[in-house]
């Protein structure tokens, strides 16, 4: 496929290098979210567990815009790399979105008193989850390639409505999760300054985790790809 | 284009009218699925606008199901699809038509189940119109959604399964919001039910943009 | 040449299983006929001209508007005969189209028009489908083992309906087993084994 | 007679496991609804144990009308179902073959479903044994009913509809015992879950024995 | 005789309509050809002796054990050839029957045999239903329409099969149209018409 190589390349050449940053910036933000950062006046240290919390929540957010655009990009151009792209990122988001997940309900026991309650954004959270569970089902049980591309690509645009769904359910119901703090409308951020480091920095760090996953997984169906075109000439 | 829609919406009306396979089904199945819980719920618990709303509303969602299922079903014998797909602009109107009639058989079924719904529950409502524009928006918040999700796993194995598997994570927003606004019609909150019809007006407008703009291109 | 339909290097993989391999093949005016062994692959190219099933590779190409009858009659059930074509009809908004209920008794059908399709036998329901011939005049049109279940005189009625369809000019491609006597008719015949067009 | 029953049984898993369509479907059905409920109901209601009983039994009705229904339509595909009634001893068999294949897959969507809205609704139990009891018996009781509804409807026009408006009003008894049972085995009443438990084996032996009597008679 | 089908004063009605009446017909040793045009009522006559609809009067009898294979390869979907065939075999559970997977492959399906049969051709799944004349041999047999969809290679493993059928004794009733060639082998013929028999 003509179209595959270029792709693979690229990613082939930046994968190794994305590696890297991601281990440097995860170290780091490891080191000032457990020692650096201060303990939280009411919380202490229990609240430490937001640097995973959020930016895994956050980059579940990117993760799935990234299907959706892929998906776009594969009704346009019917290209394939813009397919591994998709499932790719799919996987990913729902590995981050689990994490939110886990991490939040950890976090719910001592502040809250309860691994889970029925609250918006943890229903709605939920409920993104097992929407792109049900992307992957959906990829799974159709069979031949061009058919799962274009099926899956519509999947996934109709799906990213759930995301500003997700972000604004705390507004639209009164809820008992965290209000916005640090992505608002009206005004800067509403956080101690250095927390505010630690979690940006840790939201960096994550971000380049999910860039390595992504250029992994997307070559690795790239090379299914090649297996299938091996398959048709031969 | 609007032609053809019509027509493919026509056609499955005069279908449903000689079989009444999917309309019957989801009238018998909500009014069922009323009865049933009013029954072992005990009506205590089956009146509260809230219980009673959410009830209607996911028995509606569960019916729409059902119907589209069989809408497809029917064409799926013979190679029906085939035939229209073949045409030229057949995807188009097939997925457009297919949302306006089941749109169509939901208003029935929503009729139905509703009045059943008053009736069997005796509840009293304290808003009629304002339900019924709830009930209206509701009405039209699901079909595209549901119709979409049929075509993607059309001819899939385990369609049955994956079909609400689909749909109804998509639809628990535009579900909560017409179970809130018809609860809140019923006891009395205006300003509730409409921020509700609202708020699903949107998601029945985003929706019906993003199917008909992309969904046939997924029609084989 | 502004009539008729090509295929270009079309490979099609159903269940990740390659059915056809790099298939060239281009339908001009006139009678095509394909023809090979059960599994060959007749179906699938029908399928594939027809837009039917996604390419995995190569590209189709028709001219002029397309008719495509597969093994399955492609009715719509709880329907009647005519329901099921006038609307097949209308869908195309051709002007002045050949009436469908003329054209049903043509194909001897008069009696049965009222009932749903279902409740037809096997070469009825063959028939109603074989009526679209005349009552959806394509540039293209695809057959795809039409003489299946129909009794002599239907076939004998379907060399008819084809012959017209020549003497129209249009291009007609056919899938077949046995009907020599189309050979005579026919300016091209195509043979495929398992997936590649081998004549 | 056995070895065909097994037969046909074995045939039905063997095309269910390929194919997960009944079984998945009525796991999901279930799994959603009870999701569902507990979402717009709100936990505080749905978490009464005639509630969450109630929801859980009629859940498990529709699942089983759901595969049975699936099931048969898969033996219309291509006539299937004809070469085994032109079998001798097709139709006995065809009967009790699917009725014991049903049993089996509502054990599984009842176990799975019932585990599901223990843990969603965190309900607490206070007989577990006499709620498995509970559980078994209505499993136990359903499948005969609705085989035996489809069956009747079967090639009718609207089958879809006809089996539940059939079947539901037949179950109307076990669902409500199952519902009781279950509820007073979850809120401790020992006796109570237990008479109920004697009612739903009384239903499953009576419509067995009819079932197995006169519905071969109504096959073709 | 003690080998055979009969059908006595027979009427069926379907949806309301006589579609045969008062039919008399009895299938002795040998191939019988059940002949008419389309909507005669010959598969209903076939399904009437197979007891697949009910008699609005009249009876039906059979010596022996039935076979009867119909328009469509009544194969489960999601199940492979050989799952279906080997099922419908133990299920008469007749001692030392022939293994299907050979019958199969006689009937050249050596490869496909895993595949669910809705991932066959029309003709592959055809040839999958005439296997059972193999594997389920019985006293009486029924064919209706055998030959459509068939390649010619596979219409001659099909005439090879009727004869070893008829050299068997057995009894044998084929509904098709065309295939003069049967005619010479069948020892008797019969017409039907518009659901009566007229010769
Ligand atoms: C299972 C339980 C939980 C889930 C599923 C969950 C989910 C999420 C999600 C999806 C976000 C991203 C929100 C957005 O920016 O759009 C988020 C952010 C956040 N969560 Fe949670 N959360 C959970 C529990 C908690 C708990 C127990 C706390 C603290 C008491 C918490 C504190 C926060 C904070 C501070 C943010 C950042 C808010 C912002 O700046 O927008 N979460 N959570
Ligand atoms: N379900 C049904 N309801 C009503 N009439 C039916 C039904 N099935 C078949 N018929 C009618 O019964 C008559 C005989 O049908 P049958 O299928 O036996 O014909 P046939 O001889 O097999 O025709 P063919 O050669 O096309 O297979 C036909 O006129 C048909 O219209
Ligand atoms: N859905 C499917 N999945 C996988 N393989 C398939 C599927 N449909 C068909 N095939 C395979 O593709 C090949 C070609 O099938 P096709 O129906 O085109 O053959 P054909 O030439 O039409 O045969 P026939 O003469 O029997 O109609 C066959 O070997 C068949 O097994
Ligand atoms: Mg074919
Ligand atoms: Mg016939």
């Amino acid at each position: 496929m003509t179209t595959t190589t270029f792709p693979r390349a690229l990613v082939l050449r930046v994968r190794p290098w994305l590696g890297i940053a991601a281990i440097a910036a995860a170290s780091i933000s490891t080191y000032m979210s457990l020692l650096w950062a201060p303990p939280d006046a009411m919380q202490g240290d229990v609240y430490r567990i937001m640097y995973v919390h959020v930016p895994s929540a956050w980059l579940a957010y990117l993760a799935f815009i990234v299907v959706f655009l892929a998906s776009v990009g594969w009704l346009w151009t019917r290209q394939r790399w813009f397919d591994a792209v998709a499932v790719a990122s799919a996987e990913i988001g729902v590995l981050f979105t689990a994490l939110a997940l886990v991490a939040g309900s950890i976090w719910a026991k001592p502040t809250w008193g309860v691994w889970w309650t029925w609250e918006p954004r943890l229903v709605t959270t939920a409920v993104m989850f097992v929407m792109y569970v049900g992307y992957l089902l959906l990829r799974n049980l159709s069979t031949d390639f061009v058919r799962r591309a274009s099926r899956a690509a519509v999947l996934g645009i109709v799906l990213v409505v759930d995301v500003p769904v997700v972000h604004l359910s705390v507004l639209w119901m009164n809820s008992l999760h965290q209000l916005p703090t640090v992505l608002r409308a009206s005004g800067g951020p509403s956080l101690d300054s250095s927390m505010l480091a630690t979690l940006l920095v840790s939201v960096a760090a994550f971000t380049l985790i999910y860039a390595y996953l992504l250029a992994a997984r997307v070559g690795i169906e790239l090379r299914r790809h090649e297996r299938i075109g091996a398959l048709r000439d031969g | 284009m609007i032609r053809r829609l019509g027509l493919v919406a026509g056609r499955e009306l005069l279908a449903e009218r000689r079989q009444p396979d999917g309309l019957v089904a989801a009238v018998t199945f909500i009014a069922l699925l009323v009865l049933l819980e009013s029954l072992v719920v005990g009506p205590v618990s089956a009146r509260q606008p809230a219980v009673a709303g959410a009830l209607f509303w996911i028995a509606l969602a569960f019916a729409a199901i059902l119907a589209a299922t069989r809408s497809f079903d029917r064409e799926l014998e013979d190679d029906a699809l085939d035939a229209i797909i073949a045409l030229p602009g057949g995807r188009d109107a097939l997925f457009a038509g297919k949302v306006l009639a089941l749109t169509a058989v939901l208003a029935i079924v929503g009729a139905v189940g509703g009045v059943l719904s008053l009736v069997l529950l005796d509840l009293e409502v304290a808003l009629a119109g304002h339900l019924l524009l709830v009930t209206a928006l509701g009405v039209l918040a699901l079909p595209t959604v549901v119709v979409l999700d049929v075509v993607l796993a059309l001819r899939l194995r385990a369609r049955a399964a994956l079909v609400p598997i689909l749909a109804l994570p998509v639809l628990i927003p535009q579900l909560v919001a017409a179970t809130q606004g018809s609860a809140s019609a019923l006891s009395g909150d205006a300003t509730g039910s409409l921020g509700w019809s609202a708020l699903l007006l949107a998601f029945a407008f985003v929706y019906a943009v993003l199917g008909f703009t992309i969904v046939p291109a997924a029609i084989e | 040449m502004d009539v008729g339909a090509t295929l270009r290097g079309v490979t099609a993989i159903l269940d990740d299983r390659v059915v056809l391999r790099e298939v060239d093949l281009s339908v001009g005016p006139g009678l095509c006929l394909l023809r090979g062994p059960n599994g060959a692959g007749k179906t699938t190219v029908l399928r594939a001209i027809a837009g039917l099933i996604p390419l995995a590779a190569g590209s189709r190409e028709i001219h002029g508007d397309l008719l495509a009858l597969g093994h399955r009659p492609q009715l719509l059930r709880g329907l009647s005969a005519i329901e099921n074509l006038t609307f097949l009809q209308r869908f195309r908004g051709v002007r002045d189209a050949p009436a469908v209920g003329p054209a049903l008794a043509a194909w001897g059908l008069g009696v049965d028009l009222a009932r749903p399709v279902e409740a037809l036998s096997a070469g009825q329901r063959r028939r109603v489908a074989l009526a679209r011939l005349d009552t959806e005049p394509c540039a293209v049109t695809l057959l795809d083992e039409p003489f299946a279940e129909l009794d002599d005189s239907a076939a004998r009625m379907l060399r008819q309906a084809i012959d017209r369809t020549l003497e129209a000019g249009r291009s007609l491609l056919v899938a077949t087993h046995g009907h020599p006597e189309l050979d005579l008719r026919a300016s091209a015949v195509m043979r495929i084994e398992n997936g590649r067009v081998v004549a």
